[in-house]
């Protein structure tokens, strides 16, 4: 659903992204991994819109959205979620899933009518809060949240956007080691769940090797290896480059 | 009558650019826009007309331009203690705060000048009489407003070199290119940024100074500057140094030949070009 | 007590007949607020004398046994804050301190605003600086008066000040070709230039304006303006400046070789020359607001200017400009009003008997007589002259060989005439 | 709408104000309606500061726009001097303004914003002081009384207009559009501001056009401060143009911290403190500016939240203590 050819974005003399190709299926879960820098995030925020390629094509569903407004690609569905944490911190958890939907049905332009009064919204919120096993906390500010429950919140509203390509920047940082697979778990639960196809970003390939259904390793910009989860961890240059484990 | 309608224009920029320079530097190392500013500017003029006065004439003349430092020092020293005992407190505020409590020290030191100077006018034109008249192409000008153009300009030069050559300078300029970064590489935000709003103070003082013996010292003296101070930095593009000297010279020029040529609509253009410069280069002219 | 009934009580005042009351005179003091700047540029030049000068005539009157022995309570207050904010303060001094009257007003804007509250809130208000000709004066003439029933201005409108330079230009100078104006770019200024200029277009129709200049008040850097001036080459530079911008502009103007070939007509120029010293150019022309001179009437034909100018000399160090003789009028106007309605109904006036008196009162003050009319607004002869350096005065002093005095009814427009209208009618 | 207690409150409020013309002097009264109009002002306002983190110094533009609209009609069409055709006119044309200055202004945020929005004031400023025979200049305008569905008030002194009739004019007006702005804020118009607000980047990501938002809430803020403005010409009875000048927008930002931005209500009690604030500054002392002032500073220094920001958190620590 998601193809990208020889896209490109330098800065200046950084090849973040260099001519990258890569295709995602209906409902696969692919993650790319590879070290600091490597242009991982770089990419994710090219498909995302944030930022415009210097060259190339990102087609999505067949439309090609290269320069397209965020605005209209999440029109289309292709949601995300951040490296560092990006919320709404002074309204409360509800609010924030809830005014991604609102923003996802075109019903932010209602003026006079309380939120509370769109029921069938507050539910969904609700619902999606629920897959996180986060409705308990639906009345709190994210300032009263840990640090997981934000990385989950920021994922969730990613995810409330029903969007048909989620993609997932480092959804582990900054999460308490012994955590991490908690959150991975309740993240690809949800996931599965809906059956969205999804491109996790993970410089840790344990992370990711249980729940992706491929791996596509980046370096320099340009994509290095790819495959499934075990055939990379064989990998020798990967292992050399990625992991620096000489064998 | 054109090199004259250029000088007037050069003179009006000169103090244009030490005030808004004032502005500038505080907007840039603090984020801070001091809405007090013209209060600092009105503070200079009165202690230096205070000081011509009380002397007279009983000095040589030349100490009567030395007394135009007091305006600088004066104005310095309340920017100190302004610094200290409020702004300091509002670098972790958000922009709201800083801007109403610069507005509260507004209000403030209006009456505060009252207070001490009283509501009479103070009326020191010593400096300006003495330096006599020039003949310029067969205009006569005002030597006073030439000494005024030169010491800006000398003020200008020295914050210019001071910025770029000197330890301190750099320092600053790394805060306002940056502050967390700035901070990350361990340099005393504090006691840099106290010296920035000291400076930047001082310059509004020194300008006040240098205005007051062309015209008399009075209350809600610093309205009009703080104003064309504020359309000089939008112009110019907040926190540029380069921008300060630039958007004086426009503003300096639009008004003396607009008040030569269209008199009827000189204050409204001015708003006018600076709005269009806004919608066609957002930051101002040298805005980051 | 319901809002409406509330009403009544507070405006019931106002709305008795005349002379039915035979009261009392009360103990208690009476209560004047006295409103003029005390902060902002116009403070200094006119807000502190003006308060001065309350200050001291309310002293000198309670020494005097006060008015009809009641002694009198000055409440002073600052006309700075804004038009909404005097007429805040106005409602609370009439409906809450419950003055007895309000003397006040420098700013036109003020004047416009708070006048009609005199009428609206049943309180007596004496306008004593305010120079807009519009104030009293209707929408076009005739117009019936009075425009407010408790509402006052104790001086002339600035017309008589502009009329006078006309004609003093006119008779001295009636080869000059061209004329220019700058003057400050508020009401005040608008309409000085505007009663000068159909004033000058009637008297001298081959006149030419070459400039007409809108500096804003309180402006510090004239020299754009000036060689603006220059370089348009009138004959003379018609200015309503006042204050410091007048003081700024002339020196700024003599540091220019402005007054080489171009003379100065100044509408309120008075005060000026005190100010900027001996170097003030001489044979400039001069107005003096009416006929507030300190050295006019001379001292040895009317004791009363001379105890006046000495009297505020002895207190304040200076010597008595324009406003501290405005401020004079407006307080005395009352003392008198109060004094001649009280002989009228036997006992202390209702406001209504004090507005009666008011009309047609006519009184000596140090610069001459002040008679106030039908339309609640006074008359002054007008004072024209030419500065000259003499060796009594450490500054230019008016000429005293050609003083241009002209009466009152050869300045100001009849009753219910506007003033405009008047001037065009001229023969 | 009712089923929330706090609505029940603002109901009690609301009768009460109802009555309060028998308990205060009509001198408080009409300082009263001061306060209601610029309640008005300071609901708009907040919903650039406190709900879209935009702070504008030049909301006095809107507030003159307002007032110049009565002002003029009243001068130049006096057969359609009538409230029920000023009101709207007045609404319409702050709208024209706002649509036009917000258009420039939301193309930026931070200081940046805040001195746009000045300058642009300053521009209105400027030409309302220099179109002096249109406008009146410095001298303004007079505001007669207006006729309202016919009712003429001919002969009637304005304290009595003021202290009958309109002020339960004013009254309904500010029960609508305090509605009305309630009914925004919680609406999912109001999330999206704050969501905006909080977080800009995310904003965009989740599919708001941050910057038409920014203008949608510009506009709406430029028309309810215009419609206070339009209010407040019959109060006051004369418009001048400093209502355009940036001290009067520096007195509507130091209202509504007065009161308190976070809060809904905040802004409202800051409009009725602040009028009162002022007024008896002036009437008791000639530094009243030094008081305005230091009263601001400390605000900033010590009340960061407001009076209103105070007192709640003072109930709720009270509601812990019991607890």
């Amino acid at each position: 659903m998601l193809t990208i050819d020889n896209l490109k974005k330098h800065f200046g003399f950084v090849k973040a992204v260099d001519y990258v190709n890569l295709e995602i299926k209906e409902g696969e879960i692919v993650s790319i991994i590879g070290t600091n820098g490597a242009g991982k995030t770089t990419l994710v925020n090219l498909i995302s819109g944030y930022l415009k390629p210097d060259s190339g094509r990102i087609l999505f569903l067949d439309k090609d959205i290269t320069y397209a407004s965020p605005y209209v690609r999440i029109k289309l569905g292709v949601g995300r979620s951040f490296q560092l944490i990006q919320l709404f911190s002074n309204i409360t958890v509800l609010d924030n899933v809830r005014t991604a939907l609102f923003s996802k049905y075109g019903m932010i332009r209602r003026g006079l009518l309380p939120a509370d009064r769109y029921s069938s919204v507050t539910e969904e919120a609700i619902e999606v809060l629920d897959n996180f096993n986060m409705s308990d906390k639906k009345n709190l500010t994210p300032t009263g949240l840990s640090e997981g429950d934000l990385k989950i919140l920021d994922i969730a509203i990613a995810f409330a956007l029903k969007s048909k390509l989620l993609l997932l920047d480092e959804p582990t940082s900054g999460v308490a080691t012994n955590d991490k697979f908690k959150v991975m778990d309740s993240i690809v639960k949800a996931i599965k769940k809906e059956g969205i196809s999804t491109l996790i970003i993970e410089h840790d390939m344990d992370i990711v090797s249980g729940y992706s259904d491929r791996v596509i390793v980046m370096h320099e910009g340009k994509v290095m290896a790819e495959g499934k989860p075990d055939e990379i961890m064989e990998n020798k240059e990967v292992k050399a480059t990625v992991f620096g484990i000489v064998s | 009558m054109w090199v004259v309608y250029t000088l007037n224009g050069l003179y009006f920029a000169a103090l244009l650019f030490l005030i808004s320079l004032g502005l500038n530097i505080i907007l840039g190392v603090m984020g801070i826009l001091n809405l007090a500013h013209g209060s600092l500017y009105a503070i200079g003029a009165f202690i230096a007309a205070w000081i011509i006065i009380a002397i007279g004439m009983k000095v040589p003349p030349f100490f009567l331009y030395i007394t135009l430092l007091s305006g600088f020092v004066l104005a310095g020293f309340v920017g100190f203690l302004m610094e200290k005992s409020l702004i300091r407190f509002m670098y972790k505020r958000t922009l709201e705060y800083q801007l109403l409590l610069t507005f509260g020290a507004l209000m403030l030191l209006e009456d505060v000048i009252k207070m001490i100077w009283g509501g009479q006018a103070y009326y020191a034109s010593a400096p300006f009489d003495l330096l006599g008249k020039v003949d310029i192409g067969g205009n006569i000008y005002p030597t006073y407003f030439l000494f005024v153009m030169i010491i800006a300009l000398m003020a200008g030069l020295f914050i210019w070199l001071f910025m770029s050559k000197t330890k301190l300078g750099i320092m600053l300029r790394a805060i306002s290119l940056d502050r967390e970064m700035a901070t990350g590489l361990g340099l005393d935000i504090n006691r840099l940024s106290t010296f920035a709003f000291v400076l930047g103070s001082g310059l509004a003082g020194l300008a006040g100074a240098l205005v007051v013996p062309t015209t008399p010292a009075l209350l809600g003296f610093g309205h009009e500057p703080l104003i064309l101070g504020f359309i000089v930095v939008v112009v110019g593009g907040l926190g540029s140094l380069k921008g300060a000297l630039v958007g004086a010279l426009l503003v300096g020029f639009t008004r003396s030949f607009g008040i030569a040529i269209f008199p009827e609509i000189e204050l409204p253009l001015l708003f006018l070009i600076a709005g269009i410069i806004l919608v066609v280069k957002p930051q101002g002219l040298f805005g980051r | 007590m319901g809002a409406t009934a509330m009403t009544a009580g507070t405006l019931g005042t106002a709305s008795k007949a005349i002379g039915q009351t035979k009261k009392p005179i009360p103990k208690d003091p009476i209560k004047i607020a006295a409103i003029s700047f005390l902060t902002g540029a116009a403070a200094a030049p006119f807000g502190i004398p003006g308060y001065n000068t309350f200050a001291m005539c309310a002293d000198v009157i309670n020494k005097e046994g006060g008015i009809l022995g009641r002694k009198i309570e000055l409440l002073s207050k600052d006309e700075a804050g804004g038009v909404d904010a005097q007429v805040k303060l106005c409602r609370k001094l009439v409906l809450e301190d419950k003055v007895d009257v309000i003397l006040g007003y420098i700013s036109s804007a003020s004047c416009q605003a708070v006048l009609p509250l005199a009428d609206e809130l049943g309180g007596l208000i004496i306008a004593y600086d305010c120079g807009t000709h519009e104030l009293m004066e209707g929408a076009k003439s005739p117009y019936e008066v009075p425009k407010f029933k408790l509402g006052f201005r104790s001086k002339a409108h600035l017309g008589i000040d502009n009329i006078g330079l006309a004609l003093v230009i006119k008779k001295y100078f009636p080869k000059i070709k061209t004329i220019a104006g700058i003057n400050p770019d508020y009401a005040w200024g608008r309409e000085s230039w505007q009663i000068f200029e159909v004033a000058m277009k009637k008297l001298m129709p081959q006149v030419e304006v070459v400039k007409t200049l809108w500096p804003p008040l309180g402006n510090t850097d004239y020299t754009a303006h000036i060689s603006a001036l220059m370089g348009a080459k009138p004959d003379i530079v018609h200015s309503s400046l006042w204050g410091g911008d007048a003081v700024t502009y002339t020196k700024q103007a003599m540091g220019m070789g402005f007054f080489k070939n171009i003379k100065m007509a100044y509408s309120r120029g008075e005060p000026y020359p005190q100010e900027v010293g001996k170097n003030f150019p001489q044979e400039q022309i001069i107005c003096c607001a009416g006929t507030h001179y300190f050295l006019y009437p001379p001292h040895d034909k009317s004791p009363l200017n001379k105890w006046f100018v000495t009297e505020y000399q002895k207190r304040y160090g200076k010597y008595p400009t324009y406003p501290c003789y405005h401020a004079y009028q407006a307080i005395y106007a009352y003392k008198y009003a109060v004094e001649k309605a009280a002989k009228a109904v036997g006992g202390w006036p209702e406001l209504d008997d004090i507005a009666k008196a008011t009309v047609g009162l006519s009184f000596q003050t140090p610069s001459g007589t002040l008679t106030i009319r039908e339309d609640h607004n006074a008359i002054e002869d007008v004072l024209v002259g030419f500065t000259k350096l003499t060796p009594k005065y450490p500054f230019p002093i008016l000429d005293p060989k050609r003083l241009e005095v002209f009466p009152a009814s050869q300045v100001n427009a009849p009753v219910g005439i506007k003033t405009v209208d008047w001037i065009n009618s001229w023969k | 709408m009712f089923k929330n207690p706090r609505w029940i409150l603002y109901l009690l409020i609301l009768i009460t104000l109802l009555f309060i013309p028998r308990f205060l002097s009509i001198h408080d009264l009409m300082l009263f309606e001061y306060g209601i109009t610029f309640a008005i002002v300071g609901l708009g306002f907040n919903l650039l500061l406190g709900y879209t983190g935009l702070l504008s110094f030049g909301h006095g533009a809107y507030f003159a726009a307002g007032a110049y609209t009565v002002a003029m009609i009243g001068k130049y069409f006096p057969q359609a001097y009538s409230l029920e055709i000023l009101i709207p006119a007045a609404l319409f044309f702050s709208l024209v303004l706002s649509i036009i200055f917000g258009f420039v202004c939301v193309r930026h945020t931070k200081i940046f914003f805040s001195i746009l929005a000045l300058s642009l004031s300053m521009l209105l400023f400027a030409l309302l002081f220099k179109l002096y025979h249109i406008t009146g200049g410095s001298d303004g305008l007079r505001v007669p009384l207006p006729t309202l569905f016919g009712m003429s008030f001919k002969g009637i002194r304005r304290p009595e207009f003021l202290s009958g009739t309109y002020y339960y004019f004013l009254l309904i007006v500010f029960a609508i559009s305090f509605i009305v702005m309630r009914g925004i804020v919680s609406s999912p118009f109001g999330k999206a501001l704050q969501a905006i607000r909080d977080n800009e980047v995310r904003a965009e990501l989740i599919g708001i056009r941050v910057r038409r938002y920014r203008l949608y809430a510009f506009c709406i803020s430029g028309v309810f401060v215009g419609l206070g403005g339009a209010l407040w010409t019959f109060v006051n009875g004369h418009v001048t143009a400093d209502l355009s000048h940036w001290v009067f927008s520096g007195e509507i930002v130091y209202m509504t911290l007065l009161g308190g931005f976070g809060i809904f209500e905040g802004p409202i009690i800051g409009a009725i403190i602040f009028t009162y604030l002022k007024l008896y500054a002036m009437g008791n002392t000639q530094y009243w500016m030094f008081v305005i002032g230091a009263t601001l500073i400390v605000l900033v220094m010590l009340l960061p939240n407001g009076v209103a920001g105070a007192v709640s958190s003072l109930w709720t620590k009270i509601i812990k203590k019991s607890d």
